[in-house]
Parts: structure tokens; sequence; C-alpha cells
């Protein structure tokens, strides 16, 4: 190809690059609000339409054969239908007569005190 | 060992074959991401108490990092058409470009897990470190193994050899930008 | 359908591809409903899994009424397979002057031959889940009001059966602990609230169809009415460690003296936990 | 290695063309060769032997149950620890190192090129790749046993915490060991699936359409695409499991907040499909033996191959069915039921063409068509079995009974033993230029069928009358110890035993047949595709002049012609008639 | 630090295979660690090979599997223990963990024929001294020790047969630990038939607290009659 056409080429990728550094930022000042809604709304649509840039306009895939981004789409649904099927069980914390108790465990998880430690250490209870 | 191989060659499904199976390889990490992804949105959904250790992730620099990871997938773009010009050297200076990158996103990350462990913030004291270390250590792993491919390739279209696997490590490359993308939001983002 | 074109010769000519298919599936229903009938007379009918293994619990006859339809159902289909399947291998064997059909092009014809059989899986299939889904909704979704509730928590390699004492509530003083016992009032409907301290367990009677996992951490509850007395086993379905195998316990359903004949004695000596020999 | 030996042979045979790769130092041919008919070898008997290592599990064990207690000839006494841990490696090693390296890798790697008319895969190195990653997991599983506690004891699903815990399960090291051969397993045929399908897609030969690529192919692709789409998330898991037993985190620990459930989910998302995974490339050896031996066209191409696409695509929506009563929420057990239930319509159409493919047709008896004839009546049995187990108020009693395990060897025989066997049996004189012996083939045949139908068949009901399965000695359950039942067992058991002795006949033939079998003409069976139309045994490279394609696989007994086939690549105003000189 | 003992007994076979034994019979070994042993016909090997899964062939103990070391006890304290267990006296508490453990194994064992055998070659075997794996002051620990426990178990921790007053010398120190806090929480013990238990349970209340307890433990564990 010619060197100007390869120049425009390399400005528009110039130009998409601005845009996909710009876009995190976004997000990061959404987070900086301290509002947590926002920030989720901003981060989902950043992540997609980043994704939509730099799959389309750096990975070409508009250029390629039509089933491979069927093949991607295949695998992104496969873990959508997963996450769907999977939730009831993991995400909910009871259910039609099952209840998980153990999902009220606290956040931060202490340390088994070290046995060998001088006096004042826990019990050691092995198991 | 064996020689030229015909079949190599060939392009039946109408697209190179090493492009193909650049695009398979991605379509098969889809499902790894996602298996490790879509747990941890189950249980961080689930533990809205997860927040106050997400909190304890330094947004500014995993912010810092994700410009790094753009800014080196712009210089594989870039050597992508260097190399469509047929123009060796440059691209493999800018695949080398993107491939420091790469590492100075490594040592940052290192730096930031070096950070988190010094805090205790380790995945036996919550298991929200657990996945922020499994999913962060994994897609680590890719970065090496895509920076190491850059190399490799630059070697090569420095003499002007397989200039055509330019454009398949970057299309690698900008699948591993994409899957940071979705890490930086799901684990700095949102709390 | 074979009987109906003994020569072998390409019959792409007069015969119609419909008519054939209907033939074909009628033949295999015929072959069907007789191989079914067949089954149930040998097989011993409707109480055949119940002599197997004996029906000791409200819901037991009805799991075993959706095996016995599911039984006659694929039956049917594998009769008739194995029939169609054996009479082609006979009569399309090789010998001389037997000429292979080239059967192309028709892809209607082809088409008739394996929906009509498509069409009478799919509504086989539908019968099935919906028998399925009714008994499994009765059994695990919904449970009738109880009489008594008792604990069940399982851990490496045992059974703690925590029963409600005399004033049939749980977590109180008088609760009854025993290790690998069991004992239930008859025909009483007992609901139960299973855990697990370390690995996953299952908690499975089986002469009362009754199985569920103990998963550590959870607190699913289940329920069963036993509607026969006597002592049966208790296994666990889940692997579990080395003694998965060795930690069997026994269900005693007990009569109402009897029963609280238990409750007294217990109640007498509550300082024994367990304490049963093992043999 | 015996490939050795085998290849030796193989090569020696007299080619004008390609010599220049016999000179090769034998190192680089045998054991670093890109040849994917090499590499489809050292598949084939690293798969083999791990089968030995497999069966020898399942004799003792099945020898246990039913003289519980007693000294196992050849073995010794069984304790508990190591019962577990034998039925564990027995399930890892009949699934994931026999069914996937014998099934999809080695046929695979041998047909793949051969039947689209290329003359080796499209990344060789990737492929001589992937099979030595497989052979480090396979060399880290058999390792997994002498480490210090013994193999990994907690059953092939490895459920946590009892996977996750080293003071649960009592094996330290075991345990890892057992993920990473499994994970590095998983790698191994990534590798190897993306090289399939890139090689089917884009290395066809000039003229091969869609509906000309032999169903095995097909197959063998489909079954690629559903692993590559569902082994991630058991990846991402295995991740997470060798962390939770090493590292401290507690992905599956409940008593910090992790959530057994879930590795549940994250296997079984995987496990399911990989049961179709292994079941397509048997049905595809059936599809192109079953026209070759009753020389008749395939009945029905499109409907087989669209039935296959829907039972890969249905098969992502069932997994569950694993997990009716193990603490999944009982609503969503009515959706997997369903969606398991309704699996069965394009299953039975496969039968249903397999069936009529017959319909008026000349079979002659063969033993490769004996062994794809009894994969259809033995597959109908693991079938039908299986819709009581999908329907969920049914399996409230049949889960994790003995009757699951009969369904499921009921599916699986045919299509892990019986499908490979069909397969090694039909492409043997291809892959080494002799004949086997047809005499040793249909007396191993019979024993092994015959014998697998002793050992299954008293289990459906064992299992039906309440023997739970992975029990070590039923010495203590008092209802499970009435004469019938031992009986029943002891049936089982023994039939077991005889099987395994079955097959050294089938060894001794195989390996006898290499050497000083009757050598082998390029098309022996007169059959179609494009394998057979090259020297047997294919020299480097494959054909000496790339074929191109005119016609669909399964034109046999064509009216038009006087020869009853009519290979794939034969130019259409070409005579028919036999072709000995694969190479026109 | 757990295994060191098993270690270098379950290397044994492994070892053996590497000097170029076949596969398959390698297999066998490996698979079960104690083929040596039970290829022969001994019996008491034979039922031993039971226990072997968490004592280990030396009867060294796992503290993985909440097993303590047992070589070297006497035979008539382990024939006690064993029958207490199948008799449900011992290990039959909801809260006794490894008690719970130990009970179904007693399944595999026939009767009181094969109780008599097992513990005869439990004693036969020599005591495996484990390193501290607490922290415990053994100056004071003895002290206690002396004071209040030396009576029946004997002032070097031999035991005393006529009181089946167990060994305590060598005994691993987690495994004292936690059997103390049975016996005071009544886990271990509270059982009406369980003689032994009866007067081992005030003496174990006695104990001041936690660290009295790891002391005695770790002082016990590390030791060694005058005669060894």
């Amino acid at each position: 190809m010619t060197t100007e056409a390869a120049a425009q080429e390399e400005r528009k990728y110039w130009r998409i690059w601005a845009i996909l550094v710009s876009l995190p930022l976004l997000s990061l000042a959404a987070q900086q609000t301290g509002m947590g809604w926002l920030a989720i709304l901003v981060s989902l649509v950043v992540m997609l339409t980043s994704t939509w840039f730099a799959v389309t306009t750096w990975m070409h895939v508009h250029l390629e054969p039509r089933f491979v981004p069927y093949l991607c789409i295949l695998g992104l649904a496969g873990m959508f239908m997963f996450f769907f099927m999977v939730a009831p069980d993991v995400l909910n914390h009871e259910g039609n007569n099952w209840q998980n108790r153990s999902a009220d465990a606290p956040a931060h998880i202490e340390r088994p005190a070290d046995p060998l430690a001088p006096p004042g250490a826990a019990s050691d209870t092995h198991h | 060992m064996s020689g030229q191989i015909i079949a190599t060659g060939r392009s039946a499904a109408g697209m190179p074959t090493g492009k193909l199976a650049v695009w398979m390889v991605i379509a098969s990490e889809i499902p790894i991401f996602g298996g490790i992804l879509a747990p941890y949105l189950m249980h961080r959904i689930g533990h809205p108490d997860w927040g106050q250790m997400a909190a304890s992730l330094n947004v500014w620099i995993g912010t810092f990092n994700t410009g790094l990871l753009v800014t080196s997938s712009l210089f594989a773009m870039l050597a992508h058409a260097a190399a469509e010009r047929g123009n060796g050297p440059l691209a493999a200076a800018r695949l080398r470009l993107a491939a420091y990158g790469g590492l100075i996103f490594l040592c940052v990350k290192a730096y930031e897990w070096y950070t988190k462990i010094a805090h205790d913030h380790v995945p036996q004291t919550g298991t929200f470190y657990g996945y922020y270390f499994s999913a962060t250590g994994l897609h680590g792993i890719h970065i090496l193994a895509g920076v190491a491919i850059l190399l490799a390739i630059a070697a090569q279209a420095e003499k002007g050899k397989n200039l055509g696997r330019v454009e398949l490590i970057g299309i690698y490359w900008h699948f591993v930008d994409v899957v940071w993308f979705f890490l930086f939001h799901i684990f700095y983002i949102i709390r | 359908m074979a009987e109906q074109h003994p020569s072998h010769e390409r019959g792409g000519s007069g015969w119609q591809p419909l008519a054939r298919s209907v033939f074909f599936t009628t033949f295999l229903g015929a072959v069907i409903v007789i191989g079914t009938v067949l089954f149930y007379i040998f097989a011993g009918g409707e109480d055949l899994i119940a002599r197997m293994i004996p029906a000791n619990s409200s819901f037991a006859g009805d799991i075993d009424f959706v095996i016995l339809i599911i039984a006659g159902i694929v039956g049917f289909w594998f009769f008739a397979s194995l029939f169609a399947f054996f009479v082609l291998l006979y009569q399309s064997r090789r010998r001389p002057g037997h000429k292979p059909e080239y059967l192309d092009k028709h892809d209607h014809q082809l088409h008739t031959w394996i929906s009509w059989p498509h069409w009478l899986v799919i509504a086989c299939d539908l019968i099935i889940i919906i028998v399925a889904v009714k008994v499994w909704h009765q059994v695990k979704q919904v449970a009738p009001p109880a009489d008594t509730v008792i604990r069940v928590v399982a851990q490496q390699w045992g059974w703690t059966f925590r029963h409600p004492g005399t004033d049939n509530k749980l977590d109180t003083a008088d609760d009854i602990v025993t290790i690998d016992r069991l004992h239930v009032p008859l025909d009483k409907v007992v609901h139960f609230e299973l855990q697990s301290r370390d690995v996953m367990h299952d908690f499975s009677v089986p002469v009362f169809r009754l199985k569920q996992d103990a998963v550590p951490g959870r607190t699913i509850k289940g329920w069963f009415k036993p509607v026969k007395a006597g002592a049966f086993d208790i296994q666990c379905a889940e692997m579990c460690g080395i003694g998965h195998g060795l930690m069997p316990a026994r269900i005693f359903v007990e009569t109402p003296e009897q029963h609280a004949a238990f409750i007294e004695d217990s109640a007498r000596n509550a300082s024994v936990p367990g304490g049963q020999p093992i043999y | 290695m015996a490939s050795h030996s085998v290849t030796a042979h193989g090569h020696s045979e007299p080619h004008g063309h390609h010599d220049a790769h016999h000179e090769e130092h034998w190192f680089l041919k045998y054991c670093w060769s890109t040849d994917h008919k090499m590499i489809a070898k050292q598949y084939l008997l690293t798969g083999l032997f791990m089968a030995l290592i497999g069966g020898f599990f399942a004799y003792v064990f099945r020898w246990q149950l039913a003289f519980p207690n007693q000294p196992v000839p050849f073995f010794g006494i069984v304790t508990p620890a190591s019962y577990n841990m034998m039925i564990t490696q027995h399930g890892t090693i009949m699934i994931f190192f026999v069914a996937m390296p014998v099934l999809l890798a080695a046929f695979g790697n041998y047909l793949i090129p051969l039947m689209v008319g290329a003359d080796d895969m499209v990344f060789p190195r990737l492929n001589r790749a992937s099979y030595q990653v497989f052979l480090i997991s396979s060399i880290i599983l058999i390792w997994s046993f002498f480490v210090p506690g013994g193999g990994f004891g907690g059953a092939w699903t490895a459920y946590p915490p009892l996977s996750a815990g080293s003071q649960f399960n009592l094996t330290p090291s075991g345990s890892t060991l057992w993920v990473v051969a499994v994970a590095v397993e998983f790698v191994a045929f990534l590798m190897g699936g993306i090289n399939f399908i890139v090689t089917a897609m884009n290395a066809r030969a000039p003229g091969m359409k869609f509906e000309d690529v032999p169903l095995a192919v097909w197959m063998i692709v489909i079954a690629s695409i559903m692993f590559m789409m569902s082994v991630g998330p058991l990846i991402a898991g295995s991740v997470m499991l060798i962390m939770d037993q090493n590292f401290g985190t507690h992905f599956f620990d409940p008593r910090t907040g992790g959530d057994p459930v879930l590795w549940q989910h994250l296997f079984w998302f995987f496990g399911h499909p990989e049961v179709y995974v292994v079941l397509l490339p048997a049905l595809g050896f059936l599809a192109e033996i079953l026209p070759v031996f009753s020389r008749k066209k395939l009945f029905g191409y499109r409907t087989l191959l669209y039935s296959s696409i829907g039972t890969a695509c249905l098969s992502f929506f069932v997994w569950a069915h694993h997990q009716f009563i193990s603490g999944i929420d009982p609503r969503m057990a009515n959706v997997f039921a369903a969606t398991t239930v309704l699996i069965s319509i394009p299953i039975a159409e496969i039968m249903f063409v397999f069936i009529a493919t017959l319909y008026r047709s000349s079979i002659q008896f063969t033993v490769p068509m004996l062994w794809a004839l009894s994969f259809v009546a033995e597959f109908l049995v693991g079938g039908v079995t299986g819709i009581f187990l999908g329907a969920s108020g049914a399996d409230i009693h049949f889960h994790d009974t003995y009757f699951v395990l009969a369904h499921f060897h009921y599916t699986f025989f045919p299509i892990a033993i019986i499908g490979s066997f069909a397969g090694l049996t039909y492409w043997f004189p291809k892959m080494f230029g002799r004949h086997l012996n047809e005499g040793l083939g249909r007396l191993h045949f019979w024993i092994t069928i015959i014998s697998f139908n002793f050992i299954w068949m008293p289990l459906f009901f064992t299992g039906i009358m309440g023997d739970h399965r992975r029990i070590y000695s039923f010495a203590n359950f008092p209802d499970l110890m009435t004469p019938d039942r031992i009986l029943l067992r002891e049936i089982s058991s023994v039939a077991t035993a005889v099987m395994g002795v079955a097959q050294i006949l089938f060894f001794a033939n195989f390996f006898w047949s290499m050497y000083k079998g009757r050598k082998a003409e390029d098309n022996p069976y007169g059959a179609n595709t494009l394998e057979w139309r090259c020297p047997s045994p294919p020299p480097h490279g494959n054909f000496a002049v790339m074929p191109t394609v005119y016609r669909g696989p399964y034109e046999y007994s064509h009216p038009d012609r006087e020869s009853d086939f009519w290979p794939q690549d034969e130019p259409p105003v070409g005579q028919g008639g036999l072709k000995p000189e694969g190479a026109h | 630090m757990i295994h060191t003992t098993s270690t270098t007994t379950r290397r044994a076979p492994f070892a053996r295979v590497l000097l170029g034994a076949g596969l398959l019979a390698a297999l066998v070994a490996g698979c079960h660690p104690d083929q040596r042993m039970s290829a022969s016909s001994d019996r008491q090997k034979q039922l031993y090979a039971y226990c072997m899964q968490c004592h280990q062939i030396d009867g060294g103990g796992s503290k993985l599997a909440g097993a303590p070391n047992i070589g070297g006890l006497d035979a008539a304290y382990v024939e006690n223990q064993l029958n207490k267990w199948r008799d449900g006296v011992r290990g039959a508490h909801p809260d006794d963990a490894e008690g719970l453990r130990m009970r179904p194994m007693l399944r595999t064992l026939a009767g009181t024929e094969d109780i008599k055998v097992v513990a005869a070659y439990v004693a036969s075997m020599s005591t495996v001294y484990a390193p501290p794996s607490l922290y415990g002051d053994q100056e004071k620990g003895g002290k206690v020790y002396q004071a209040s426990c030396a009576s029946c178990h004997g002032t070097e921790g031999l035991g005393n047969q006529a009181m089946m007053a167990p060994r305590l010398a060598g005994r691993n120190d987690w495994y004292l630990v936690t059997q103390l806090h049975k016996f005071r929480s009544g886990v271990r013990g509270a059982d009406p038939r369980d003689a032994q238990g009866a007067m081992m349970r005030p003496m174990a209340l006695g104990l001041a607290d936690e660290q009295t307890i790891r002391d005695v433990a770790v002082y016990l564990s590390q030791l060694k009659p005058k005669e060894m």
C-alpha cells in the first residue's frame, strides 16, 4: 500500500488507542465519585465498548469468515449459560429445602495459630 | 525436520491456517477465563462484604497497567502495519516495544502482589484474594507467554522472515488486552 | 417391512415411501407391544422393583411407578430396535445373487423413515418428563406437615442422629443423641435436617428410595414416612474417604410402644452417647 | 517402546519415494517424529498400556467386592485405602488416558490427514508437542501411585472438601499429582484438538465439500470443538483445587465461606460433554465401517451429521443430572431432567440411521463389522438405561448405585473398548501393512462381548437392589449380604477375570500380525475414502499425488457401475473397479 | 515434618521399583504400600495392613490422619482399647472426631481373636519418637508429670499393666493434648463401662491450664526411658 495510506491507517490506530486509554480513566473517575451503582454502570459500558473497539478495529474480526466470531460468541454464551445455571446454587445462600450456613462466614479469615509459638497460642486442634 | 508440508499451505476454510489456529486458541481461552470469572462473580455478588477487601486493591496501579497494555497492543498493531508494508526491521522494533510493555506490566503486577503479600492480603486470609491472585496470575502467565512469542517473532521479522506471524501474535496480544479490561473492571473498579 | 418386499432388486419403482414408513412404524409398534407385555409378564408386573427391594416408605411406590413406566417405554424401544436390527442382519446377510440396494436422492423418503419413530420418541420423552418431575416435586420440593423432626449429622466416618426426645422438639435438654442408630416411629412423617461436619456424605436408605447428599456448610431438609416396621440399612452414597465403605448405620422403624420404650430408657441413661457395640 | 519395532516394519515397506526420511536416527524417527502416523501410533500404544493398568485395577477391586477381605490373587489384601485409590485411578485412566488418547488422539491423528487428503497435520511440531505433554501427564499419574501416602483415592469426580483437604483424603501429594496430571493432559488435548480442527477445516483436498468429508473426520472435529468449549471451566477449577490443596486458598472450603457445590458444577460442565467427546469418534468409526461391510450407502449422511451436532449442543445443557441429589437446588433438577431426557432424540436418530443402513444391504461379518454391530446392540442397552437416570424422580433411587455404573459401562465399554477395537481392526492393515488374524479376532470378539454382558448385566440388578458404588466391602451391610446379591457379584467378578484373560488373545494377535501377518493390499475392503488410496502403510507424506475429490465417501454399489464401490478421488470419466495401486 | 516417618517407610517399595522391578509389579506395590508384607501369609501383618493406612508401617502414626504412634504399647492396653472401641465405650461420642474415624476400622477385624493378634503385633514394634509439634516447657512439664501422673504411669512413663495405665513416654504430644482435652470434656472416659476413663478424667481435670497440658505432653513425647 502507499505510504500515506499506511500513515493514515496508523493515525487511525493512534485514535483508537486514545479512546481505549481514556475509557478506563472514565470508569476510574466514576469509581472515585464513590457511587457504587455509577461505577458498576460505567464500568459495564466501558468494558463492552473497549472490547468492541479492540475486537473490531484491532483484531479485525469483521474481516474473518463468519464462523470465527460465531465460535467466540459460542464460548461466551456457554459461559453465560454456566453462570445462570450455577448461580441458583452458588450465588443464592438458601433455596428450596436447603440453606448455606457457611456463606455467612466472615470475609477475613484469621490464620490458625502456629502450634510451636510461645504461650498464648490458641489450642491446637488438628482438624 | 519434516520438509514443507503441503497441508499447511491450504486454506479450504477461507483464511490462512495460522490465523485460524490463533482464533481457535482464543475461542478455547474464553471458557478458561470465563470458568474462573463466573465463580468469582457468583461469590462476589453473594458476599457484598468482600467490598472492603476489593477496596484494598490499588486502583491507580490498575489503571496504569491498563494504559500500559493498551499502549503495548497499539505497538503490536503498528508492527502489523509495518509488516504489511514488508518493513521487517521496523515491525521487529515495534514488536519489541510491545514486548517491553508487557514486561513492564509484569513488573508492576509483581510490585502489586508484593504489597498485597506484605499487608498479609494473601489467599489464606480471604477468598477474594484467592480469586484475585488466581485470575491475575492466570492472566500474567498469558502475558509472559505472549512476551516470549513477541520476542521470538521479532527476531524472525528482523530478518524479514514470517512477516505473517506478526499479525497472529498481534491478535493474541489484543485478546490478552481485552481479558485485562474485564479483570481490571471486575476486580478494581467495582467495589 | 422385509416381508413386504421379498424380492431384492432395486424397489425404487412403485412403492410409496410414506406407506412404507407407516408400515415400518406399525410393524415396530406390534413388536414393541408384544415385547413390553412379555417384559411385564416374565419380570413380574407392577411390583417388580418392590420384589427386588422392599418399598417401605410412603413415596417408594411412586418412585417404583416412575421406574416401571420408563421401563415400559424404553423396553418398547429397546426390543423394537433390537428386533429390527437382528431381522435386518438376517435378511441382508451376504449371499450369492443378493445385491445391495442403492438408496439415494430420496431425501423425503429417508426422512419419513426416521421422522415417524422420531415423533414417537418425542412423545415418549414428554410422558417420561412429566411423570418424573411430578414425583420429584412431591419427594424433594414439598413435604407434608412434620410429625417429628430429626437431625442427621454425618462425619468421617459415622452418623450422629439427634432425636427430639419426649418433648418432640429438637435442640432441647432431652434430645437423644445416638451414633449409627436411627429410631423413627412408624407411619409418622419424619422431617430430617441433614448436615455434614467435614466432607460430602450421602444419607441413603434404599428401602425408602431415599437419598440426599450431606454437603458441609449446608443444611438440607427432607422427609420420609416409614410404612413398615423393622431395621434397615443406611448407606453412605458419596465418597467420603477410606472409611466410606465402613460407615453403615441402621434405621429402626418402631411401633409407637417400641418407640416410647426407646425414648424411656435413653432418657434414663442419657449419659451414654451412642455406646452400642458395632458387632 | 514397542513402537520402534512397529514402525521399523512400517517403514521397511518398499516405497520408491520419500526415502530421505529413512536414514534418520531411530530416536528422531520413533520418538521425535512429526509424522502424524507415527504420533498416532505413539498415542495408541500409550493408551493401550494405560488400559492394561486400568484393567488390572478393575480386576483387583471386582475380586475384592465378590470375595471381601480375601487376599486377591496377584495382589494381596485390598485395604480401603488401596481400594479407593484403585477405583479412582481406574476411572481416571480409562476415561482420560485410554478413551481420549485412543479414540480422539490416535485415530484423529491417523485418519484426519489421510481422509481429507493431506500429507500431514497442519502443525506437525505442535502435534508432536501435544503427544509429549500427554506422555508427561501419564507419567505424572503413574508417579502419583508411589508417592508417600499413595495415590489419590477420592473418586474420579474428586469432590471437595475430600479432594481439597489432605487431612480428609490422607493422600497429601497423591491428590495434587492427580489434579496436575489431569490438567496437563487437558492442555495436551487442547493443542491436539486445535490441530485436528484446523487440519480438517483448512487442509481438505481440492474438491472436497462439506458433504464429502467422511463422517469419522466430522465426528472427531465436532468432538474437539466440544472439548475446546467445555474444558475451560475445569482447567480453571483444577487451578483452584490445586491452590486449595497447597496454597491455603478457600475456594471449595465450606468452613471459610467456600462452596463445595461450585466444584461439582465446574467438573460436570466439562464432565458431561466429555462423554460425547469420546462417543462421537466411535460413532464416526461406525459410519465408516458399516457402509463398507454392508456395501451400501450410509442411510442419511445429513441426518447423522445434524443429529450429532444436535447432541453436541444439547450436551452442554444437561450436566447437573449428575448432581440431582448432591446438594443443588431441587427446582433446577426439573430443568436438567427435561434437557437430559430430550437428548435421547438425536441419539435415537443416530441409532435409527445405523440400523436402517443395514436395510437391503449385503453384510459380510468380518471382525471389524462384528465389533461395529455389537456397538449398536450394546450401546442400545446403555442408551435406554440412561433414561432412568435422567428422569429425576427415578434417579432418587438409582443415584450412586451400581445401576449407574452398569449404565455408563454399557455406554463407555462400547465407546472406548468396542469402538477402539472396531477402528483398530478396521484400519490395522492401513496402519501396519499387515492383516490381523481373523480366527483369533473372532475368538477374542466373542469372549469379550459375552464376558462383558456377564460382568454388567447382573450389576443392573444389584444396583436396583441397593448396592451403592465405591463401597469397599458389602460385608458390613446386613441387607446387602443376601445370597442372590452375593451370587450376582461373584458372577460379575469372575466374568471380569475372564475378560481380562481374553485380552491376551488380542495383544498376541496385535503384535504377531504386526510382523508375521498376511501382507495387506492398499485397498483390501474396497472402500471409498481417501486413506485407502495410498499405499499401506502410507509413506511419509502419505500420497504420491495429492488427490482431488469428486464425490461423497459412501457411494457403494452404485447402479451405474459394475464395481460396487466408487473411490472419492476417481475422476468421473474413469472406469470403475479395484485399483490395487493406490497412487494412480 | 509430619511425614518424616511415613516418607522413609513408604519409599521402600518405590526404591525397589526404581531398582528395576517390572512396572505392573511396581504398580501393585505402589498402590498398596504394604505389598511386601501382605504378600507373606502372616496373619498379624495381614491384619495390620488395615491399621497401616493411618498408623503407618512402623506404627509411627500420622498427625494428618489424627493417628498417634502406637508402636511399643503393651498388648494388654491395645487390646483393651480396641475392645472399648468395638463396644462403643470409646470413640462413640459425636465430638470425638478421631475416635469416630477409628471406630469403623474395627469392622475390618473379624472378632476378639483378631484384636488379640493385632495387639500382639503392635506391642512387638518399637516406639517411633517424633519431634515436638507444640510449644511446651519440658522442665515444668516434668515437674507436673512426676507430681500428678507418675503414680500410675510410672516415673519413666512406661505405664503400669496392673492399672491398665499405658506407656506415655514417646507418645505424640499432639495426641496426648487431644486426649487430655477429651478426658476433660467427657468426650472420652465418660462412659460408665470405662473404668480407666473414670480414673483418668479427674486427673485430666486436675491439670491447671492449656499450657500445663502442653508442657506435660511435650515432656512425655521426648521422654526416653533410661535403659534405652
